[in-house]
C-alpha cells in the first residue's frame, strides 16, 4: 500500500548528502543539502476552487526559472506541489508526509484558508516555516508564532479600509455589500461592520452568494432596490464579473469598490470592458502591464513555463512567496542553512524591492506576537479600471 | 364449529372498477374452504382484503370474531394467519432455509437482542432452525435447504412458499392458487400435503384455485364469486350441479 | 419586486427544465439517473467556444454542430459504458454515470484548463421591460428556446414513429420488444436526445454562468430535483417542476436571504416526497399482489 | 465470539438436534471458522502495522483515513446492501457526528470516546427521523430525498452561528480519558471502532434482523406477509446506518482537529462513500473494506496527475462496474465460494445451478415499470 521507494529516495538522498558534506561539519536543516533545498506546498489542483491553483503555478514558474539560471548559491530548489483538492483531511495527510517523510525545509506559497487552518497547528508544532500561504483568514494571519509568514493582510482589515474608501472617495452614506458566504466573505463583513462605526456609514443591505454560485442577478436586484449610494463588492472574479454585467443591465450607475481577491483581468474579460469601466479595485500587487522590470520578468517567466496561462493576480501571490523565499536563501549564503537561520534572515528583509510587490518589509515577531507583523505584503493600494486597463489610483489619505 | 375467518359485505373499488361488491364469506375452523370463480371475479382482491394487503372501501373482516380492519399487514401473522401468493414471491437471493426462517419472523427474539446475539436470541434461533428443517423435511425440501430460492424449479418454489407460510405456526392459512402451473404429479403431491396439514396440524385452509378436480376432491366447502359478488356456496357436490355456477363458467368460456 | 423575482425565477427555471427533461427521458427509458447530463452540456459549451473562436464560425452554424457533437457524445456513452451493464440494478447504472461524469470533468479540465472562460456570444443588449419587471435578453432568449424545444418534443412524442416507439418502451419495454420495436435503437436514441438537450442547456447557460468544468454542477442537481418533483416519468411534470423550483428559489433568495436559495429546492423536494412519495405528477400504482 | 456463543447454547441443549447432525452444518461451521481465521489474520496485521520498523505517524494517519472511510462505507452498506435503499446523503450523518463531537469537545472538553458515542447516537436519532420521513420512498426518489437531507445539513452548518460556518472549529489534540493520543493512538482508536462495527454488522446480518432487512429488500410484500414490520425495520436500518456513519464523522473531525462547513457542506463525501460500497461490493462485509481503500488510496496514488486523475478514476470506476458488477469483493471471493460450493455438493447439499430463464419466475430485479 505504501511505496517505501518514495520513502527511500529522500532518505538515501539525505544520507548521501550528509556523507558528502561531512568535512564541513554539516548542520544543514531538514530537506537541505549542498545541492538542493526541498520545499513543499499543497494546492487545489482539482476540485471546486481549482482556478486558484494559479498561485502554485506562479511559484513553480519562478522556482523553475531559478533552477534554470543555476539555482541559489549552488543549490537547486526542489519545489514539490501536491493536490489536496481543498479538503482539509487530505491537506493534513499531505503536510504530514511533507514533514515526516520528505523532511521538507519549509512550506512555501500553499493555498487555501480552510486547509491552512487545519494544518497550521501541526506545521508550527513541528517548527516548519510557513511562508506566503494564500489565506486571509484571521485565524492564520493572527496566529501567534514566529514560523508563520502570512502573504497578505487579513480580510477584516481590508473590509474596514474599503468602508473608508467608500466614505471618503465616494462620499457614500448608505452602502450595499455583496459578499461570498464563506470564511473570507464573513471576515470581510466583520471588518466592514467596524468600518461603518468608524466612518459613520450605514449599510442598507448585505447580500451573500454561495461560493460556487455565479448567477447573482437576484442579489443585484435587491441591492438596487435598497437605494444604496455605493457598493462594496466582496466577490471572487467570476461573480464579480456577473455583478458588473447585471449592474449595467439594470442601468444602475453606482460607484463600486472591489476587494483585492476579486481583482483580476478575468473580470473585464468576462463581463465586458464597458461594464467594469470606472470601478475601483483594491490591490496588493502591481499590474501585469506595469513597466516595472520585476513584473515584466515575471510575465516572461510565466509565459515560458506555463504558456497556456493568462496572467492573473493569483499568479503574483505565488511569485511573491517564492521570490521572498529565494531572496532569503540567497542571503543565507552557500554555507549550512537551518530553519532558524531562515526565520532570522526573513525577518531581516527590509525595504527590499526586488520582487513583484513594490516593497517587502518583514517585521520581527516575538514569542507572544501575532504573525501579522510577518506580512509579506502589508500595504494595500487601489486601481481604477478605465479605458481597458487598470490605472493606479491614490485615495486622499495616501497622497 | 366456530367461525375462524369471516368477512361481511366487502366492497373494493379501483377507480371506476368495482373489484368486490359486497362479498361475504365465513370459513369454519378446521375446514378446507375453497374460493372459486371465473377470471377477474375478484378472488385475489378479496384474498388481499382478508390478509390486510388491500384496504376495503366498505365491509368488515373478523378473525375468530374479532374485527381486524385496523391491523397492519405484518400483524396478521401474529394473529395466526399466513398466506401464499399467486405469483411466487420468494426472497430470490436467499437460501431455502432463510426463506423458511423468515416465515417464523414473528417468533424471533426482539430486534436488539437478535442483533447483539444475546444467548436467549441464539437459542430461539436454533429452535426455529430446527423447526424449519422439520418443515422442509415434511415438504421434501431438505436437500434444497442451502440452495438459493431463485435457482429452484417452479414446483419447488411453490413448496418453499408453502413452507414459509407454515413456519409462522399459522392457525389459518390462505393459499392463492397453490397448484397453478404445476404438473399432475406436483399437483397431487401438494394436494396431499394440504390435506395433511389440515388433518394432522389442524390448520384451517382457505384456498383460491382454478384446478376444479383438485378443489372438488380436497375442499369441505366452497364459495363461488362472480363479478365481485357472491354467486353460490355449499358442499362441492352441490356446487358441481349449481346452474348459476355452470352458466358463469360456461358463459365465460363461450 | 415580486414580479421581477418571479420573472427571473422563470428564466432560471427554463434552464433547469432542459436538464430536467433530459433526466426524465433517460430515466424512464433506461432506469438511469444520468449524472453526466450536466457535463454533456459543459462539453457542449466548451465546444461552442472552440468553434466560434478557433474556427471562426457564426453562432447559428456553431449551434447545430455543437448539437450534433453532443448527440454523438450521448450515443457514445450509451454504446461504450451503459450497454454492457444495461441489465444491472439502478445503483450500478447511477454509479456508471458518475464514472462518466469524472471522465468528462477531467477531460475538460485537462484539455481546456480550469480557468473560467467567457462565452464569446452574449445577448447583453438593453433588458426588456415586461409589466415593470426587467429581464435580460439572454434570459428571454433562453426561455424562448426552452419553450420551442418543449413544443418540438411534444410533437416528437405525439406524432413521429420514433417518438411513439419511445413512449411504448417507457410504458412496457418487454411488450415493446415483442411488438417488434427495436428497443436497443430506442435506447440509443434516448441518449442521443439527452445529448441534444444538454447541448442547448450548455450553450444557453454559458453566457450567464461562464464556461468552466464546474459550470453545470448546480444546474444538474436542480434539474434532477425538478425531474423528481414532477414525478420522474412525466415531461410536463419536469417542466412545471423546474419552473416552480426556479421561482421558489428566487423568491427565497429575495425575501429570506440568499443563503437559503440553494437549500430551497431541497426543502421543497423533501416536503413534497414526505407527503407525495411519487412526486407531483407521478402515478401511485396500486400494489400488485 | 461466535464459537463461544455456540458453545454456550450447546451446553443448554444436551441433545444434539436434527439440524446439528446434518453434514451441512458441520461444513458450514468449518467455513465459518475459516472466515474468522481470515478476519483475525487481517486484524492482527492491522494491529501490528504501526509497530513495523520504518512506519511513521503519517503512514498511520493515512491508514486511519482509509479506516474512517471504511467505517462510513460499512454504515452505508447496511442500508444499500441489506435493505436495498440507496442514500446519497450519508455525508449529512458524517457531518452530524463530526459537529456533535466537535461542539462537545469545544465546550465541555470531552474526550474522543464520549464524542464517538454521542456523535453516533445523535446521527442515529436523526437517521431514525429520516427513516420515518422517507418511509415510502425507494430508488431514485430515495436518492434525491437523502441528497436533499445532505444539502439541508450543509445549509444549517453553514448558516447557523453555533457551527461557525466555513471558518470552522479548531479542536484541541485528541484525548482518550485525559491521555493525549498521537497519530498511532488515533489509528488504534479508529481500528477499534472499525473492528466493533464490523463485528456488529456481522452479527446483525446473521440474525433475524439481517434476515428481515434482506426480506424487505427482495420482496416487500412477502416480507410483510411473513410478519416483518416494514416501518420498524426500515427505521432500524436507517438508524444503525446513520449511527455507524456518524461515528465515522466523529473520527473524521478529530483526525484533522478541525471541522468546517467547507468540508461537510459538500455532497462529495456522500458520493464517495456510496461509490466505496458500489465498488467494493455491498452485502459483503469485505466490500466496504476494499471500497474504502479504493476511494481513499486511488486519489493519493494519482494525486500528482491532477485532472488526468479524474479521467483515470472514472475509467477505473466504469471498468469495475462492467467487469465486477457485484463489487470487487465478490470477484475476489469467488474462488473460495466455488470451493465451498464443491464441498457442499460432495456432501449432497446445494449446488443447484441457476435454472433456465423461463423457470425462474422469481424476478430478482425490480421491473422497470415499478413505481414507488
Amino acid at each position: 500500500m505504501f511505496s517505501y521507494k518514495n520513502l527511500a529516495i529522500p532518505l538515501v538522498g539525505l544520507a548521501a548528502a550528509s556523507l558528502m558534506s561531512l568535512p564541513a561539519q554539516a548542520e544543514n536543516g531538514p530537506g537541505v543539502s549542498d545541492k538542493e533545498v526541498l520545499i513543499c506546498s499543497y494546492q487545489p489542483m482539482t476540485g471546486k476552487v481549482s482556478s486558484y491553483f494559479r498561485m502554485g503555478k506562479g511559484a513553480d514558474a519562478w522556482f523553475k526559472h531559478v533552477n534554470e539560471t543555476g539555482g541559489v548559491n549552488g543549490r537547486m530548489i526542489n519545489y514539490k506541489m501536491v493536490d489536496d483538492k481543498y479538503e482539509p483531511p487530505r491537506t493534513k495527510n499531505i503536510v504530514k508526509r511533507f514533514v515526516e517523510r520528505d523532511k521538507c525545509f519549509a512550506i512555501v506559497a500553499p493555498l487555501g484558508s480552510a486547509p491552512t487552518v487545519a494544518v497550521i497547528d501541526y506545521i508550527v508544532d513541528n517548527k516548519v516555516p510557513l511562508i506566503g500561504a494564500g489565506t486571509g483568514a484571521a485565524k492564520n494571519v493572527f496566529y501567534k508564532s514566529r514560523y508563520v509568514f502570512p502573504l497578505y493582510p487579513p480580510y477584516d482589515l481590508e473590509g474596514t479600509e474599503l468602508v473608508r474608501f467608500a466614505a471618503e472617495v465616494f462620499g457614500a452614506k448608505k452602502i450595499a455589500v455583496l459578499y461570498q458566504n464563506d470564511a473570507s466573505g464573513k471576515t470581510h463583513l466583520a471588518g466592514i461592520e467596524v468600518g461603518l462605526k468608524k466612518y459613520g456609514v450605514e449599510m442598507v443591505v448585505s447580500e451573500g452568494y454561495e461560493p460556487k454560485e455565479v448567477d447573482v442577478s437576484s442579489q443585484v436586484i435587491n441591492m438596487k432596490a435598497s437605494g444604496a449610494d455605493a457598493v462594496i463588492c466582496s466577490c471572487a472574479p467570476e461573480p464579480a464579473a456577473k455583478f458588473y454585467t447585471e449592474r449595467k443591465k439594470l442601468g444602475w450607475d453606482v460607484p463600486v469598490v472591489n476587494v483585492f481577491f476579486g481583482k483580476s483581468p478575468k473580470v473585464p474579460e468576462l463581463a465586458g470592458a464597458d461594464a467594469v469601466d470606472g470601478v475601483y479595485f483594491a490591490t496588493i500587487f502591481r499590474e501585469w502591464d506595469d513597466p516595472n522590470p520585476q513584473i515584466q520578468e515575471a510575465k516572461g517567466i510565466l509565459a515560458k513555463y506555463y504558456p497556456e496561462e493568462s496572467p492573473d493576480a493569483v499568479h503574483l501571490w505565488g511569485f511573491t512567496g517564492a521570490q521572498v523565499f529565494t531572496e532569503a536563501l540567497k542571503r543565507m549564503g552557500s554555507g549550512d542553512i537551518t530553519r532558524d537561520a531562515l526565520l532570522d534572515t526573513l525577518e531581516g528583509i527590509d525595504q527590499w524591492k526586488g520582487s513583484v510587490v513594490p516593497v517587502v518589509n518583514i517585521g520581527e515577531v516575538g514569542p507572544d506576537d501575532e504573525a501579522v507583523k510577518h506580512l509579506l505584503v502589508p500595504g494595500m493600494s487601489y486601481v481604477q479600471y478605465k479605458d481597458g486597463k487598470f490605472n493606479p489610483f491614490a485615495p486622499p489619505w495616501m497622497k | 364449529m366456530a367461525s375462524h375467518l369471516k368477512c361481511e359485505e366487502i366492497t373494493v373499488r379501483f377507480g371506476g372498477v368495482v373489484a368486490c361488491d359486497g362479498v361475504s364469506l365465513d370459513v369454519e375452523e378446521g375446514k378446507i374452504v375453497g374460493l372459486i370463480g371465473p377470471n377477474g371475479a375478484g378472488k385475489t382482491t378479496l384474498f388481499n382484503v382478508l390478509s390486510r394487503f388491500q384496504e376495503a372501501d366498505a365491509g368488515e373482516v373478523y378473525l375468530r370474531g374479532q374485527p381486524v380492519n385496523k391491523n397492519s399487514t405484518s400483524q396478521m401473522v401474529n394473529l395466526g394467519m399466513a398466506r401464499t401468493f399467486q405469483n411466487i414471491n420468494l426472497f430470490a437471493e436467499q437460501t431455502t432455509l432463510d426463506n423458511i426462517l423468515i416465515g417464523a419472523h414473528h417468533l424471533c427474539a426482539p430486534p436488539l437482542q437478535s442483533m447483539l446475539w444475546m444467548p436467549q436470541a441464539r437459542a430461539v434461533e436454533r429452535e426455529l432452525t430446527d423447526r424449519a428443517v422439520e418443515i422442509a423435511e415434511m415438504l421434501n425440501l431438505e436437500s434444497e435447504l442451502d440452495n438459493l430460492a431463485k435457482n429452484l424449479p417452479y414446483g419447488l418454489q411453490k413448496r418453499v412458499e408453502l413452507a414459509r407460510a407454515l413456519a409462522a405456526k399459522p392457525e389459518i392459512i390462505l393459499l392463492d392458487e397453490p397448484v397453478a402451473g404445476c404438473n399432475e404429479e406436483e399437483t397431487e403431491e401438494l394436494q396431499n400435503i394440504i390435506a395433511r396439514l389440515n388433518r394432522e396440524l389442524g390448520i384451517t385452509v382457505l384456498l383460491v384455485e382454478h384446478d376444479m378436480s383438485m378443489v372438488m376432491s380436497i375442499c369441505d366447502y366452497l364459495y363461488v364469486i362472480n363479478f365481485g359478488a357472491n354467486l353460490a356456496q355449499g358442499e362441492p357436490a352441490d356446487i358441481q350441479t349449481n346452474r348459476d355456477v355452470i352458466t358463469a363458467y360456461l358463459g365465460e368460456e363461450v | 419586486m415580486l414580479g421581477q423575482q418571479i420573472l427571473s425565477g422563470l428564466a432560471t427555471g427554463s434552464v433547469y427544465a432542459l436538464t430536467a427533461i433530459a433526466v426524465v427521458v433517460v430515466f424512464r427509458n433506461t432506469r438511469t439517473i444520468n449524472l453526466a447530463q450536466g457535463d454533456f452540456g459543459m462539453i457542449a459549451a466548451f465546444l461552442g467556444i472552440l468553434f466560434i473562436k478557433e474556427f471562426d464560425l457564426n453562432y447559428y452554424v456553431m449551434l447545430p454542430l455543437v448539437v450534433l457533437c453532443s448527440m454523438a457524445l450521448g450515443v457514445l456513452v450509451e454504446r461504450i459504458v451503459m450497454r454492457p451493464i444495461a441489465d444491472s440494478d439502478w445503483l450500478t447504472l447511477f454509479t456508471a454515470t458518475l464514472g462518466v461524469y469524472y471522465i468528462l470533468h477531467g477531460a475538460a479540465g485537462w484539455i481546456w484548463g480550469r480557468d473560467t472562460k467567457a462565452f464569446p456570444v452574449t445577448f447583453d443588449a438593453e433588458p426588456v421591460d415586461i409589466f415593470g419587471a426587467l429581464i435580460s435578453q439572454g434570459h428571454l432568449i433562453n426561455m424562448g428556446w426552452a419553450a420551442a424545444i418543449g413544443i418540438v418534443l411534444f410533437f416528437f412524442f405525439k406524432y413521429t414513429k420514433q417518438g411513439i416507439a419511445m413512449r411504448a418502451v417507457t410504458d412496457d419495454p418487454e411488450t415493446a420488444l415483442l411488438m417488434g420495436i427495436p428497443v436497443r435503437f430506442i435506447v440509443l436514441l434516448t441518449w442521443g436526445m439527452a445529448g441534444f438537450l444538454a447541448a442547448f442547456a450548455g450553450v444557453l447557460l454559458a453566457p450567464i454562468v461562464y464556461v468552466s468544468p464546474e459550470m453545470m454542477d448546480e444546474v444538474l442537481i436542480k434539474g434532477y430535483v425538478a425531474a423528481v418533483f414532477g414525478g420522474l416519468y412525466s415531461i410536463p411534470g419536469a417542466i412545471i417542476g423546474a419552473l416552480m423550483i426556479g421561482v421558489a428559489e428566487n423568491l427565497a433568495g429575495g425575501y429570506l436571504g440568499s443563503h437559503f436559495k440553494t437549500a430551497t429546492a431541497f426543502v421543497m423536494i423533501v416536503v413534497l416526497l414526505t407527503f407525495r412519495p411519487q412526486g407531483l405528477f407521478g402515478i401511485q400504482k396500486r400494489r400488485e399482489i | 465470539m461466535e464459537q463461544r456463543t455456540d458453545a454456550d447454547i450447546q451446553d443448554q441443549s444436551p441433545q444434539p438436534t436434527k439440524w446439528d447432525r446434518s453434514a451441512i452444518v458441520r461444513l458450514k461451521a468449518r467455513f465459518e471458522r475459516q472466515n474468522w481465521a481470515g478476519v483475525l489474520f487481517l486484524l492482527a496485521c492491522a494491529v501490528a502495522f504501526p509497530m513495523l520498523p520504518g512506519v511513521e505517524g503519517w503512514q498511520a494517519y493515512t491508514v486511519a483515513l482509509v479506516i474512517i472511510y471504511i467505517i462510513a462505507a460499512q454504515g452505508i452498506s447496511v442500508l444499500v446492501g441489506f435493505t436495498g435503499l440507496v442514500s446519497v446523503g450519508h455525508g449529512g450523518f458524517l457531518a452530524i457526528g463530526a459537529y456533535t463531537s466537535a461542539l462537545l469537545t469545544k465546550y465541555f472538553e470531552t474526550d474522543i470516546i464520549i464524542g464517538l458515542i454521542s456523535g453516533g447516537l445523535m446521527a442515529g436519532f436523526i437517521g431514525f427521523l429520516l427513516g420515518l420521513i422517507f418511509l415510502r420512498l425507494s430508488g431514485a426518489f430515495m436518492a434525491i430525498g437523502t441528497l436533499g437531507f445532505a444539502f439541508f445539513v450543509g445549509t444549517v452548518v453553514n448558516n447557523v452561528p453555533l457551527f461557525e460556518g466555513r471558518e470552522g472549529i479548531s479542536l484541541p489534540s485528541n484525548k482518550v480519558m485525559f491521555w493525549e493520543i498521537g497519530d498511532i493512538g488515533f489509528y488504534y482508536v479508529s481500528l477499534t471502532v472499525l473492528a466493533l462495527v464490523t463485528l456488529f454488522s456481522y452479527c446483525m446480518v446473521r440474525s433475524s434482523v439481517g434476515r428481515a432487512f434482506m426480506a424487505l429488500r427482495d420482496s416487500e410484500k412477502a416480507a410483510e406477509a411473513s410478519g416483518v414490520n416494514r416501518v420498524l425495520y426500515r427505521t432500524i436500518a436507517f438508524s444503525i446506518s446513520a449511527f455507524i456513519t456518524g461515528m465515522a464523522g466523529v473520527l473524521n473531525g478529530h483526525i484533522v482537529n478541525y471541522i468546517s462547513s467547507e468540508v461537510y457542506g459538500d455532497i462529495w463525501y456522500s458520493v464517495d462513500i456510496l461509490v466505496a460500497v458500489v465498488v467494493g461490493g455491498s452485502a459483503v462485509l469485505m466490500g466496504p473494506i476494499i471500497g474504502g481503500i479504493f476511494v481513499v488510496m486511488l486519489p493519493f496514488m494519482l494525486e500528482e496527475l491532477a485532472d488526468f486523475a479524474f479521467i483515470l478514476k472514472g475509467v477505473v470506476l466504469i471498468l469495475v462496474l462492467i467487469f465486477a458488477p457485484a463489487g470487487i469483493a465478490e470477484v475476489l471471493g469467488r474462488p473460495i465460494r466455488n470451493m465451498r460450493a464443491r464441498l457442499l455438493r460432495q456432501a449432497g447439499y446445494g449446488g443447484r445451478e441457476p435454472a433456465p430463464a423461463e423457470t425462474t419466475s422469481v424476478a430478482a430485479a425490480p421491473s422497470q415499470t415499478e413505481k414507488p
